[in-house]
């Protein structure tokens, strides 16, 4: 059941931690989502600016830990030029790396401890969420 | 080939079936009250107090997610093991007691109007009327029994004729704990869906002997309670659609099931957690999940199996003794039986049981309504499990015999 | 001389202090999450599954009679210790939450009207403030929050001026959870009485760290839950007076808390009965009676200056961090500290502490008001009891800037 | 923990239950009261007649356990002639028996077994509680 200690905080996780990318908020925003973490109250805000179904670019801004932090990192990188779709297709194949049963693309793979700490996965959803939140027809 | 086969084993993994009563080895013939653990549930919950104590759901620390995985596990096991359709449908509750406030308080008291119906059998435990009750003084509705035989059997046909548009829940034991009475639920939950009235079903004494589905059965609430399934007190699940959990306000607040609180107003989590408030009986459930594996890893066929031939003996053992009346004669039945003997109050009969070694339960078993039916204060009642076995019959009858002619 | 005085010894009785986490002792400073369990308590409750499986309050034969007497001694013990006036004013609930709702439900519930308000402190757990919003948004009535001081002090004066003939209900948590502070309740309940008020108090992590006497606070209300207190989650406590609980409509109907049913009507038994509907954790009250001797052999007044020297150490090591901030610096205080780290999220510290075996709580720990208070979404909290050492507050102080540095 | 069998049924309690004295409806009573045992359902109705603070004859009536029964048919006998302070009393004496703190006079000894047996020890006070409710003042 336990986890290695070292794996989670990897050095790919800590540098987007100490660096993160596409912090902020796009001033173009075409779309906007936020996410919230029951457990320890983060919040995240995702903005992106969609040209039909592409996404020309992706922010994020909020306070949160590093898994939170270096996630939404990778995400906003991973969605430039990224057709919509690629939102939930990525947190599809996050889950089932918490499963055991995929690796995630790329970065992403960096979060594979995280099958041994369920209670943080949703750290490494939230920016997920908050971009399909983002995604989501409003009334 | 079953488990079951070598019964000496089996009996071997539940450490109170070899204590000494008054020096006489222990005939546990009360099931129906509560039934004894093997030893993979007490390891269990000893494991997890040695090896995993924590609190469930709040911290990130190693032990608080070792707790909660076990926690949650449970949840999916029992899931499984009742054939709920997810794992979301499975609110962990005290026992059925609470599981049926929970739909009273939550599901039913909201809407309830003056001269509204909820139509329960006259075999209900207490369980699944007193909670009605509550609500219905509160609001002005109707408590209505549905009427049941000499043999202590639904009448079917009088239970749907009162169902109408007044009724709004028909709530329905799936095995009587007093009587032993199996019941046609699938069929009184047709009959309801049929006229758009959700169903609430007892399962406490159903799950212990046979494979149910409750996906199949398509009730709105299953209720059980988790002692008699071989897991701790102070366990036990609803099990309930989940068009009904989302849309029921919360019963309970308290932690794990809010979302956000402040004083402006407070946001809930999803079922199942939003009736889950608190800090639960984590080392009970962690229990509940080791006897559902130890009763899948038996067969809960071959527990029924094993359970008819003990029914039937015992039925025809009752058969002989004279001056024993059977209480409840139910075709379909259950191994658990009640009866009064002529000349002897069953309190005595079940102490004087007792000093012989046998187990049994007298009283009223929780069922009011239903003595008053048979015109009974109260009943014996032997209730059996699979491991049981002729030989403990046997040293029934005998014990029976004996304490009659003292009282005599 | 105190059993203190070995500490070694005091330890080997709690398992779990031994376990390795991730290959490191573990150091278990999360305490007021829930407390590790002795041998004592781990053996009564095993000891009653092999020795004493029954229901209670039912069977009339020797497993029953035995399994009653454990369940009831229990409570005997809880009141002792608690200093109730009776036993009949102890209430088992599953926890304070249950405790809380009971309150909510029973007491407030029926009589409360649009515009009445029921006040309690901004630092209250969620168990002390969502039951009373459940029923606030019922009946129309208010929710009051009563200021604290930027130390994590009650504002007393402030409090007492919101009291008025609104007032239904004062609420107040002994010994802040997230913030350490020891409240002032008998100034609050006395004030509270002399404007005809009812109290409630939290005692959840007061009875673990220091001697209670119920009786002579006189509050109308006391709630705890046994884990905090050294015994199995799900088992806990109402302590109420007398005349309350006999007035209170019962909150959950089922067995054992009527005297007859009948679809006629139905009545009820006398308290505490009355408010236990169902079969109850019984393992885990057994345990609580266990721990509750435990702990009166230890001392109370041995554990509360163990404590006390431990909260000073602890107070004087968190001092000398660089860019660590206290949540809650109030003179009464017990050995729960919150705070935050500057540039390192409070969970990211937690799983790092962890992987060096150091357990604490990262998150809001249920009271999402005063971290809004506190303009933090979470603190880090380390929370310590008697069993804890000066050596683990070496090891703790290190694990902590070895993983600042690591986060840096 | 465990009661010797044989003591809770001695031959005084069959005895008694077997044939029990004073059983049925005292036809000029001046005071009536019942009990009811919530676990098993007994009830137990007895009725009394007083002159003054006297009890000159009392019988209990209603189908009960062998120890409600034997117990009743004891207390009836006991209340003849005695005052009616004395059902109090004894019920005292009773309960003091059963935490092991007291012997009751007679052939109530009989019951002291029941100590060991708290389940049951309402059978035995059942017949004290309906003369406590028969001499209650009555609105
Ligand atoms: C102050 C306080 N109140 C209430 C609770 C809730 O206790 P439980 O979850 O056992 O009901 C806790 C513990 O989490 C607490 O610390
Ligand atoms: C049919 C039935 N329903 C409900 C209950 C109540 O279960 P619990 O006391 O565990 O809540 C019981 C057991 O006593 C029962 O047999």
């Amino acid at each position: 059941m336990s986890a290695h200690p070292s794996t989670l905080y990897s050095e790919t996780v800590l540098a987007h931690n100490r660096a993160p990318r596409h912090c902020g908020c796009l001033a173009d925003a075409t779309h906007r989502g936020v996410a919230e973490n029951a457990l320890c109250g983060d919040q995240l805000a995702l903005t992106l600016r969609l040209r039909g179904d592409l996404i020309e670019a992706a922010m994020f801004d909020g306070e949160s830990c590093a898994i939170t932090t270096a996630c939404a990192s990778m995400l906003t990188a991973a969605l430039h030029g990224a057709p919509r779709a690629r939102v939930g297709e990525l947190r599809m194949v996050m889950t089932a790396m918490f499963r055991g049963d995929a690796t995630a693309p790329g970065e992403f793979a960096a979060f594979a401890e995280l099958r041994h700490h369920p209670a943080r996965q949703r750290c490494a959803l939230l920016p997920f969420d908050a971009a399909l939140s983002a995604l989501q027809p409003k009334e | 080939m079953s488990r079951l086969d070598d019964i000496a084993a089996i009996r071997a993994e539940f450490p109170q079936l070899s204590r000494l009563i008054h020096g006489k080895p222990l005939v546990y013939f009360d099931n129906a009250n509560t039934a004894q653990k093997p030893r993979a549930v007490i390891d269990a919950v000893s494991g997890y107090f040695t090896e995993h104590n924590a609190n469930v759901a709040r911290a990130v620390h190693t032990l608080g997610e070792e707790a909660t995985s076990l926690y949650e596990a449970a949840r999916d096991k029992l899931a499984r093991f009742v054939g709920a359709r997810s794992r979301e449908e499975v609110v962990f509750t005290r026992g059925t007691t609470e599981s049926v406030n929970l739909v009273a308080y939550s599901f039913l008291r909201p809407t309830l109007k003056p001269g509204d119906e909820i139509l329960v059998s006259r075999m209900e435990h207490h369980a699944n009327i007193v909670p009605w009750q509550l609500i219905a003084a509160e609001t002005g509705a109707r408590v209505v029994p549905a009427p049941i035989t000499d043999t202590g059997e639904l009448d079917v046909e009088g239970t749907v004729a009162l169902m109408n548009e007044r009724t709004q829940l028909v709530g329905l034991v799936h095995v009587s704990n007093a009587l032993g009475t199996i019941n046609p639920v699938a069929t009184i939950i047709a009959a309801a869906k049929a006229r758009g009235i959700p169903s609430l079903i007892d399962g406490s004494q159903a799950v212990p002997h046979f494979k149910v589905d409750v996906a199949a059965l398509d009730c709105d609430f299953y209720v059980l309670t988790g002692h008699k399934l071989f897991a701790p007190t102070g366990t036990g699940a609803l099990i309930a659609k989940r068009e009904h959990l989302d849309a029921m306000p919360p019963f309970m607040g308290g932690g794990e099931m809010i979302r956000r609180v402040s004083f402006e107003g407070t946001t809930f989590n999803d079922p199942p957690h939003k009736f889950e408030p608190g800090t639960p009986n984590i080392a009970g459930f962690i229990g509940l999940g080791a006897a559902v594996d130890w009763l899948e890893a038996v067969g809960m066929d071959a527990i029924a199996a094993r359970e008819a031939r003990l029914r039937d003996t015992m039925r025809a053992a009752l058969g002989e003794v004279d001056g024993l009346r059977l209480i409840g004669t139910a075709r379909e039945r259950a191994a658990v039986f009640s009866f009064v003997v002529e000349g002897a109050h069953a309190h005595d009969l079940a102490t004087l049981l007792d000093h012989e070694g046998v187990a049994v339960r007298s009283g009223h078993h929780c069922t009011h309504p239903t003595m008053q039916f048979f015109g009974v204060p109260a009943t014996v009642r032997a209730s059996l499990s699979f491991y049981n076995t002729e030989d403990e019959i046997a040293a029934f009858v005998a014990a029976l015999a004996k304490v009659r002619r003292m009282l005599a």
